[in-house]
């Protein structure tokens, strides 16, 4: 019962649109008892109460001022806020002329800054504080105010790193969360755009904000997410993988269930689809929700080129996912036991290539597959300019030099190094990590059984594909089950003008992107 | 969640429950009889679509929304019903048994002959009871994401086995008169169109039930299409030798060679086979758990799907001793078991809820 | 978690116990390419298998070549086993060679004159069963023994069998008769006539393989031979020919060549009123000069004139080939199953004497091929130099 | 195969015994039954008792003799 008051809670409802962040009766980790306190009367003891309560917290600074006889308290945290405009917005106006101070309105009234709140409690002061505000205290009010001056410090905004394209915005989201959904309003200006704040983890107070447009995103969804994030039970929110991990539909899966971008553009375009995201203070990055398998295959590239470019890509990203899981394995399975498929003259150039190697074939792969792993993994760890000589160092030299040593044959470096390239056409991180895992396994049963393993394998593997769900929506989808209005945005992208409906596989209240017909080719006059 | 099958993926349900054998064994078994003639045969197979479409057609407007086995209970009453349903049980259990082994065999013969059949045999039944353990919607999304690739795959290997097509192969026409051609429609006419009829335990989960007959026909409209074209290709190709081969239509893809590159793709056949057949065992391993639930009024298949496709495993090569006894089976015991099992028994329900439950 | 890893682990044990029979790493296999089925004094089967030797292919960068060096350098190498059957010869190389034997990219199979002797039909079990060798193979005839045609070299083609396939599917490129694939040898053997023909391949006197023409089997067994000049009668007696040359000798020692681009034949069988069974053969064909010896003007009678020559001499090729075949008593024509398909019934009742009445069966001829082309001149350069050949001079002023 | 049987039978148990241990009396019955009937088929099978046994003769009996009879009136 205890931990079920820790969680967090809804604060917003959904008709209040608000993105700021406000707190109410939200206990203290470590002072149960201090929900319900009110504030001391005498500043004092205020100071004393929190000089105890953040004890040993070198960062928190207090100033007291006298003012025609009031004494007010300040007290904030160094470095959360900004201190030219507690300077301008606090002080110079407080201390400028001969003011009278009676009750905390007199003070708010006479303050040059934007947000105040009043603090009722030595828990609100608690929070207020974490959150970069200056508490202000009057002597002989049990209550406070929380003045906001914060400057929470975080990187500007850049570009987008992780998923770059050649056209189109180029912003990405930042580590903190008003400004990402600053970005997002800049896209959609509309009061439909709806956000929902919850503060989750208990140490860290993380604020996780639900996104949709209200009047398209399904209700169900909106509620299996809310009942979802209130299910967590945590000390700590560190980024949104976490509550991937804890909303995920499927715990057992390799496979990405819900969908990470960095680029608002993105997230806004997804919006109107009647998906939903989150975006957790902290965390660069948007989860979106519901994901489907096509949606790792599409790079928003392809929303930036036109519409019959895209084809000859799209196809070759399927084809690609299938190659990356697949081609070691064939390799293993066409060298081993199924040599017949082999033209005869590759099937010569096989064998002498082969011959003298130490290992079987199937070793030689998980060796060489374990070996490409390793290096990708150097590389990334490693500054970028080291990264790229390793990665150089590596498949260059140590290949050409495994080749000459006769520890492996060519055609595994080969079959290897164009599973590495085949997986990284794919535009989405968490698609690659899982089919270069599920390429090892498929390694092993092509060893084990040939083409006819990989084959049983293929059907597991399929199974569980379309077994699988993301928030409702089946993950295969619009495939199997095949929803033939959507595979506009599968294999092909169509021309926005033909998109008219949202797709269906999201079930949006309004599947209508626009009430009139929006202008084909054919509609257009010709000037 | 209510699990729902759409009509798409009923009718490729439907085809792969024919045709994961069908493709095997249809033209081998029609060539025991006729071979110049051969290519008209599987149009009879519209006959036998009918006829099924009719049946599940009745029964679906007599017991709607129920399953076989839930229809023998109610309206026979809890003994006579149980004993029916024990009985379509056993046939279940032989069907999907026969087609097992039927795969299991085909795989070691042609693929992986140095390997026991029973180790074969038990990784094809671990999928298909990963498969049913994952429920009769994700089989039939399977279903709807390998249709594809085979339509896709296949037609490209006929294509480029169609230069070896001879068509003096199909003379002289009825130069034996109509006999063979009868007797040659038999088996695919009792045994593959009447396997359609499995449908009708899953007829509590269609999302139209009402069109069961028409997606009956529609699907066997497609399969008549492929079987016709398959055996009129193998019978082109492959000429008199199909009444001794095993898998003639395997040895229309062995005998393709064009260049010095493509060839030797039976392989791929294979697999594309493979992949078929396991849906179809699958499909009824389904059928024969969810008969078993209704039969028990058990809560879920997910602990009858391993520990039955165990069984299914070990039976299916306790039952059949060599293929021999599975050639048996299919040519002279279903015919007339299927027919009386699978058209007989919803006739009786059908007749029984008509007379006596006005 | 622990629990699905637990499962996965005890799976992947069982797999690995019981599985990988099949598993055979490239290095550990010999390829076969061809076969050569001979048969010893003893009555024993001598089978001659030919290997890739990978190390020394062209394609996987050896120094290759089947000419010139030592045996060692060839990108093949054959070795042969004696045998009770096929089977068992072939079972044989097991002992012999230090790796497994590997058939699914056999091409070729060579059948020696004493194999062909004594019937083919005893392979036939083995070729069609075994799941390793696809019907697509070439079978191939030789009189001599197939050890020697399969040990010939076939330059430029490195290995062998390669080059015998080639040659095989060149001349099969001319007439379905020359197609000599194990698909269409089973099919002949099984239909009616009961009599295949195979493509026949012999060393020249270099001992270089070169195709010789067909060897005609009844049944499995071998009963004659014919060489190109008279298989080409055969072709036209049989169907579609494509790029077949003809010569018809002239009055001044020279000759005209023909190439007959493509031919058509179309096989009747009649049941006259007397119930007598006459095949009538009717063959359409375009042709075209390949060279001409007279230096008469190309005009449409000699058109017409040359073309009744080439029918003669098609003619002729028939009649003799046919001829040839009566009196060999081998349906190579495929007449029986000509009949077969149109007249079930009537075969039927001739099946039990067919051997009989093939060998005096009557067969008349149409022929008409149409010379369409004479190439890029239109008459002999030598017709300049003869005062008719050239054009008429002008005279008198103007044109004419 | 004996052994192989008694291997899955194993797994099997092990993977679903949660499942086993919450589910009603009657589909532990039927769970039991099931893999003990499938491991007799194994050790029928690999001690070369199946070729006596013919456990499809009472379908044969039955049906043969019918099927004959419509393959005799085509």
């Amino acid at each position: 019962m205890k931990a079920k008051k820790l969680i967090g809670r809804k604060l917003s409802n959904i008709k209040t649109c608000r993105s700021q962040r406000t707190h109410r009766k939200l206990p203290h980790p470590t002072s149960g008892d201090a929900t319900e306190r009110t504030l001391p009367a005498q500043i004092a003891k205020v100071q004393e109460w929190i000089e105890q309560e953040w004890h040993p917290c070198t960062d928190l600074q207090f100033r007291t001022l006298r003012v025609n006889q009031h004494e007010l308290l300040l007290v904030w945290i160094q470095g959360l806020v900004a201190k030219e405009y507690i300077q301008s917005g606090i002080l110079q106006p407080l201390l400028s002329g001969d003011l009278t101070l009676e009750t905390l309105r007199d003070v708010a009234d006479h303050l040059q800054t934007v947000t105040i709140d009043p603090i009722h409690t030595l828990d609100d002061c608690n929070v207020a504080l974490e959150d970069g505000k200056v508490v202000i205290s009057l002597d002989g009010q049990s209550r406070g105010l929380a003045v906001d001056v914060s400057k929470i410090p975080g990187r500007s905004l850049e570009k987008a790193e992780n998923e770059p394209t050649l056209h189109g915005p180029q912003e990405a989201f930042v580590e903190n969360a008003a400004t990402n959904i600053s970005l997002l309003r800049k896209r959609i200006r509309s009061p439909r755009l709806k956000i929902e704040t919850y503060i989750l983890g208990s140490y860290s107070k993380t604020s996780v904000s639900i996104l949709y447009i209200e009047g398209i995103t399904k209700p169900a969804l909106l509620t299996e997410m809310r009942e979802r994030l209130l299910r967590i039970h945590t000390d700590m929110v560190h980024d949104l993988n976490d509550l991937q991990e804890y909303i995920a539909d499927e715990a057992f899966t390799l496979f990405p269930l819900t969908e990470e971008t960095e680029r608002p553009e993105r997230v806004a375009a997804n919006l109107l689809q009647g998906r939903a995201g989150i975006i957790a203070d902290g965390s660069p990055f948007c989860l979106m929700v519901p994901a489907t398998f096509v949606n790792f295959l599409t790079s928003p590239d392809d929303y930036y080129m036109q519409y019959s470019l895209v084809l000859p890509l799209r196809v070759l990203r399927h084809v690609m996912y299938w190659i990356s899981i697949l081609l070691p394995a064939m390799y293993v399975a066409l060298l081993t036991y199924n040599q017949d498929l082999l033209p005869t003259p590759l099937l010569i150039s096989v064998t002498a290539q082969h011959a003298g190697i130490p290992f079987p074939t199937v070793v030689e792969a998980l060796l060489m597959l374990a070996a490409f792993e390793a290096l990708r993994e150097a590389g990334t760890r490693l500054p970028r300019a080291v990264g790229q000589s390793v990665s150089i160092v590596g498949t260059l030299i140590i290949g050409d030099a495994a080749v000459r040593a006769g520890l492996v044959s060519p055609g595994i470096i080969i079959a290897v190094a164009s599973t590495g390239v085949a997986s990284f056409t794919l535009p989405a991180l968490g698609l690659v990590s899982s089919s270069r895992n599920i390429q090892f396994l498929f390694v092993i049963v092509a060893g084990l059984l040939g083409l006819y393993g990989i084959l049983l394998l293929g059907m597991l593997l399929v199974g569980h594909l379309v077994s699988l769900r993301s928030f409702g929506v089946p993950y295969m989808s619009p495939i199997a089950p095949m929803i033939w209005s959507d595979m506009k945005d599968v294999v092909i992208r169509s021309p926005w003008w033909a998109m008219k409906r949202r797709p269906r596989q999201f079930e949006p209240q309004n599947p209508v992107r626009s009430d009139r017909m929006p202008p084909g080719p054919k509609q257009q006059k010709r000037i | 969640m209510q699990i729902q099958i759409s009509r798409v993926q009923l009718i490729t349900i439907l085809v792969w429950v024919v045709l994961g054998t069908g493709i095997v064994t249809i033209p081998a078994a029609i060539a025991q009889f006729t071979i110049h003639d051969a290519w008209m045969i599987p149009l009879f197979f519209l006959f036998g679509g009918g006829g099924v479409a009719l049946v599940a057609h009745l029964f679906m407007k007599t017991f709607p929304h129920q399953s076989l086995a839930q229809a023998a209970e109610n309206s026979l009453g809890h003994i006579f019903g149980s004993g029916l349903v024990i009985w379509i049980l056993i046939w279940l259990y032989l069907a999907v048994t026969t087609i097992a082994r039927e795969l299991s065999a085909f795989a070691t013969t042609v693929i992986l002959p140095h390997t026991p059949e029973y180790v074969i045999s038990a990784f094809n039944l671990f999928v298909v009871a990963y498969l049913v353990y994952l429920g009769l919607e994700v089989i039939a999304r399977v279903n709807e994401f390998i249709t594809p690739l085979v339509l896709i795959s296949v037609p490209i290997l006929f294509i480029l086995s169609v230069r070896n097509f001879e068509f003096e192969q199909f003379l002289p026409m009825f130069a034996d008169g109509m006999s063979p051609i009868a007797r040659a429609a038999v088996v695919q006419l009792l045994d593959y169109s009447l396997e359609m009829l499995i449908v009708l335990q899953i007829i509590p989960t269609l999302e139209s039930p009402q069109t069961i007959g028409k997606d009956i026909l529609i699907a066997s409209a497609i399969i008549t299409g492929i079987l016709s074209l398959i055996v009129t290709l193998t019978v082109g190709i492959v000429g008199p030798s199909t009444s001794y081969l095993n898998y003639p239509v395997l040895e229309i893809v062995r005998s393709i060679r064009i260049g010095k590159f493509i060839e030797r793709l039976d392989t791929l056949y294979v697999m594309g086979v493979v992949s078929t057949l396991i849906l179809k065992v699958a499909m009824f391993h389904y059928c024969l758990c969810d008969t078993w639930k209704d039969l028990f009024h058990l809560s879920s298949i997910r602990l009858l799907a391993w520990s039955g496709g165990l069984v299914v495993w070990t039976g299916s090569l306790f039952l059949f001793g060599n293929m021999a006894d599975v050639y048996h089976f299919i040519m002279d015991t279903a015919p007339i078991y299927f027919l009386l099992t699978m058209v007989g028994i919803p006739l009786l329900l059908i007749a029984t809820q008509k007379l006596f439950k006005k | 978690m622990k629990r699905i890893l637990i499962v996965a682990a005890l799976f992947v044990c069982c797999l690995s116990l019981t599985s990988c029979a099949d598993h055979t790493e490239v290095n550990d296999m010999n390829v076969v390419v061809g076969l050569g089925l001979d048969e010893t004094k003893d009555g024993m089967t001598r089978v001659t298998a030919e290997f890739v030797n990978p190390q020394n292919s062209p394609i996987s960068g050896g120094q290759g070549g089947s000419s010139g060096g030592s045996s060692k350098s060839k990108a093949y190498f054959i070795r042969d086993t004696t045998g009770p059957s096929l089977e068992d010869a072939i079972k044989q190389f097991d002992q012999i060679l230090p790796h497994r034997m590997y058939m699914a990219h056999n091409t070729v199979v060579v059948f020696g004159a004493t194999y062909l002797k004594h019937g083919i039909e005893r392979a036939f079990d083995y070729l069609e069963r075994n799941r390793y060798l696809r019907r697509n193979q070439m079978m191939i005839a030789t009189t001599g023994s197939a050890n020697r045609l399969l040990a010939a070299p076939t330059d430029p083609e490195p290995t062998n069998a390669f080059g015998l396939r080639a040659l095989a599917e060149q001349a099969a490129a001319t007439s379905p008769v020359m197609d000599s694939e194990q698909l269409h040898i089973i099919k002949q053997y099984l239909s009616p006539s009961h009599a295949p023909v195979l493509i026949w391949m012999d060393l020249d006197q270099k001992g270089r393989p070169m195709q010789k023409g067909v060897a005609l089997l009844h049944g499995g067994k071998i009963v004659d031979y014919l060489d190109l000049p008279h298989a080409e009668g055969l072709f036209w007696l049989k169907g579609e020919t494509h790029q077949i040359q003809v010569s018809v000798p002239c009055a001044n020692h020279h000759k005209t060549t023909f190439r007959i681009v493509r031919s058509n034949t179309k096989v009747t069988a009649i049941q006259n009123p007397h119930h007598k069974l006459t095949f009538i053969v009717s063959l359409q064909g375009t042709a075209e000069i390949e060279s001409f010896c007279s230096t008469e003007l190309f005009d449409q009678t000699l058109y017409q004139r040359i073309s009744q020559q080439v029918d003669t001499a098609v003619l002729d090729k028939m009649r003799q080939t046919m001829k040839t075949l009566q009196t060999d008593d081998v349906d190579a024509v495929q007449f029986a199953a000509q009949l077969y398909r149109h007249h079930p019934q009537l075969w039927r009742k001739l099946k039990g004497s067919w051997n009989q009445d093939f060998t005096h069966l009557p067969v008349s001829y149409h022929v008409h091929i149409q010379v369409e082309r004479s190439g890029l001149i239109a008459q002999t350069p030598t017709r300049w130099l003869e005062d008719q050949g050239k054009p008429p001079r002008v005279q008198g002023g103007g044109a004419k | 195969m004996s052994e192989m049987s008694i291997l899955f039978a194993l797994v099997l148990w092990f993977a679903q015994r949660r499942q086993l241990r919450a589910a009603p009396i009657r589909e532990r019955v039927i769970w039991y039954a099931m893999v003990g009937l499938a491991i007799s088929f194994a050790f029928v099978i690999s001690w070369h008792l199946a070729p006596n046994l013919q456990p499809l003769a009472w379908i044969d009996r039955l049906f043969d003799p019918l099927t004959h009879k419509l393959y005799q009136i085509l």
